[in-house]
């Protein structure tokens, strides 16, 4: 089973050399932490930044300085500042090689849940539905279960949607997961001690083993 | 030489009226006109519908407006961290309408590039497709399906930028650029704050984020604030 | 009767203090001349600069700093370059106050052609069908008779159009003329030495006198 | 970091295939990328569609490219000051697209945004409209008629830059900016060649006109001639 460090360390596996990569808040951003020396790559902030660095020193910390997160940020040499219509651009224009971000629900079909929960206070969509509509490869993060103990991939998501169809890749504490073009989650390996009976249990989408 | 400059905040805010449609720059509290946002709080102006990505905290930016019940609707992509705006939202004083974040950029860009419409694909298969023409198209070989997005009618624009001359030419800094420059496009008046004024010619023409063509007065703020609203730091040991 | 500079000076007139202005090849370049120097205006060039300021000196030449008429130029004080699609961006979005461009014919109803000859070996339209679909001012400088001595101001444009219902103001060697919302040339003055026959001789539109 | 610095440039457009379309930056022979059309004429490759705002003159620019017969379709705005165009055009060898020049601009910048039409009112009325979709729009009270225009579908882009540093970020001086940012941003690959190449870190993020992730591949210019096209001085006397 993966916490949440060995779920980023797992994605970080996905990320190829030479990648523009955007990273949504929580698990996602721990994702950086893991990517191997030998691989080159850009994080992109949708707010209007490429060449994202680690968080600022105690003390070195400036207010025009933040990620989507609003997060007070460092950049690396190379790094480009640019206006927000320009960042949606090039998103849209599917620079941004690969995706990766948290969600609620994802359907088998790869449709995705993860602004809104009826019934609770919307905070709002930010840049999550430009993303996933876009993004040629989108690797989606997460708890295989919610708190009420539920499944997270579902035949079709219960949640308003963020988007669809869109997620290629889903990485739990249980195992890697690919969303076929057909439908279904195709069980690509299992997390260290998690039996394919533990995951067949707490997947209510349809399963490829 | 053209020049944009005006006396005093109050005075450039002066011809806003109750009712209209301002766009406000700024990205959470990052780059946001302080001082114009200010100004407004002292006014009488009311009924404001304001566009801009988030909705400030609630005791600074466009929160204040907010405590002054100023916004009649709010049209953001994200609107976390405000009290005073869930308890209106609620309790239906406050018109809401989130939209996508690129969408929300996108439609002043389209405003400042004179397009009337533009289409994306954010938001298709969502409720924010609901009761929106969409259509598909092929580039490249992938067909896909677009929603068509009209341009914002600004009134006003709100903006803040770093260094701006008396002519209106505008830079940012960083992360502060965000919304502000196309925003600045967008207004059918467009007012904008500058850390720094400067004049005509200390700006290399080579590297202006917004020209003055869009801006149409311009000041130097008071008083920066520059409130962070999620200081995160490492340790130095991991420098 | 006014010559080149006679027009140019008189279309002057019509600029006003604090306007963005994008001037055309021929007798409109010649405008900047006479602008009062108590106006103070911003000459447009639509390959990307706000600021144009006269031609260089001797030997002080760059090929990075051309006009839309490729002509080496310098900028002023206070200038800003940008790429092509933002300069006619601010053109859609009316921030281009007046433009100044020369004609082969109007009709009364201030549709303009400019660009194309029939059989004649055509060069294109360059920018003028996004100047003239877009501008809230349009004044043409033009002579008011072609080569042939037939009227350039027709009741309907023979030539290739370049745009349509358009045209605001005409400028010849006449005189000064208005289009008018429902159609028809209205005289506004006769140049110097010019009387209303000459005019009407030479106008095969509607004139409104 | 990513390096995308090619060897020659020779090597940066050896998968330029015959038959492909490329947008190529430069207004007149303002910021025309010298070395890349250089090498391209000694290539094999022909039968290109470029698309350019104009065709270069006789011995310089694309007009080499067409000497060498080249190029099948030219989509560009102006084309005068070329004989040998003319005469290919005349015979029917070179088929010609004129579009108007915010037209040309607009639809590069749109496949650089990800957005598959936008909307102009240029053209509106004229031969340019024929067989296109217009549509009614209205925008702050004015209605006007718009042609619907599709985003260019670039191969490659072939842009030049001032400076750009290893990892594609560029900046341009003065109006050789023009086309060059829209097409860089335009190109399934686009390469840029730069009149000075430098590191990360030195260029001012806060200026980057390009940013790299448009950029596919890099290369110093060997040498520039930069000509000018339409010399104009004025005498001293009135300086």
């Amino acid at each position: 089973m993966l916490d949440k460090n060995g779920i980023a360390k797992r994605i970080a596996q996905e990320v190829k050399d030479g990648y523009y990569v955007n990273l949504g808040i929580g698990i996602p951003t721990l994702v950086a932490n893991y990517i191997p020396d030998n691989i080159n790559v850009v994080l992109q902030s949708e707010n209007g930044l490429l060449g994202m660095g680690p968080f600022p020193l105690d003390g070195e910390e400036d207010a025009d300085y933040i990620n989507a997160g609003k997060q007070t940020i460092t950049t690396l040499p190379g790094s480009a500042f640019f206006d927000s219509a320009l960042s949606f651009g090039m998103i849209r224009a599917r620079k941004v090689n690969l995706t990766i971000l948290g969600a609620m629900e994802v359907s088998e079909n790869g449709d995705i849940a993860n602004w809104k929960i009826p019934g609770k206070m919307v905070k709002g969509m930010g840049g999550a539905m430009d993303l996933v509509a876009s993004a040629e490869s989108i690797i989606v993060a997460m708890q295989h279960v919610n708190k009420a103990g539920e499944s997270k991939l579902l035949p079709a998501c219960t949640l308003p949607l963020t988007g669809i169809r869109c997620v290629k890749k889903i990485v739990t504490e249980l195992g890697v997961f690919d969303v076929l073009p057909k439908g279904g989650f195709k069980l690509v390996e299992c997390a260290p001690g998690v039996t394919v009976e533990q995951i067949q249990q707490s997947t209510k989408g349809k399963l490829v083993v | 030489m053209i020049n944009k400059v005006v006396a005093s905040v109050d005075e450039a805010i002066k011809d806003i009226k109750s009712g209209m449609t301002l766009a406000v720059g700024g990205f959470g509290l990052c780059g946001i006109p302080e001082n114009l946002i200010a100004a407004l709080v002292r006014s009488d102006v009311k009924n404001l519908t304001c566009i801009s990505n988030n909705a400030g905290v609630d005791d600074f930016g466009l929160g204040l407006l907010l405590q002054q019940r100023k916004i009649k609707k709010m049209i953001a992509s994200y609107v976390g961290e405000n009290a005073e705006f869930e308890r209106q939202m609620l309790s239906g004083e406050l018109e809401v309408e989130l939209i996508p974040q690129g969408t929300l950029a996108t439609r002043c860009m389209a405003a400042g590039y004179g397009m009337p419409v533009i289409y994306t694909p954010a938001g298709v298969g969502t409720e924010v497709a609901e009761g929106k023409e969409t259509r598909r198209f092929t580039f490249h070989g992938v067909e896909k399906e677009y929603l068509m997005e009209h341009a914002f009618e600004v009134d006003f624009s709100l903006v803040k930028a770093w260094k701006g001359d008396t002519m209106g030419n505008l830079v940012f800094r960083a992360t502060a650029l965000n919304f502000n420059h196309v925003m600045a496009m967008a207004g059918k008046v467009t007012i904008a704050e500058v850390e720094e004024l400067v004049e005509p010619g200390e700006l290399d023409p080579n590297f202006i984020h917004t020209p003055g063509i869009y801006v149409s007065r311009v000041i130097q703020g008071a008083v920066y604030e520059k409130r962070i609203e999620q200081r995160t730091v490492r340790p130095a040991t991991t420098a």
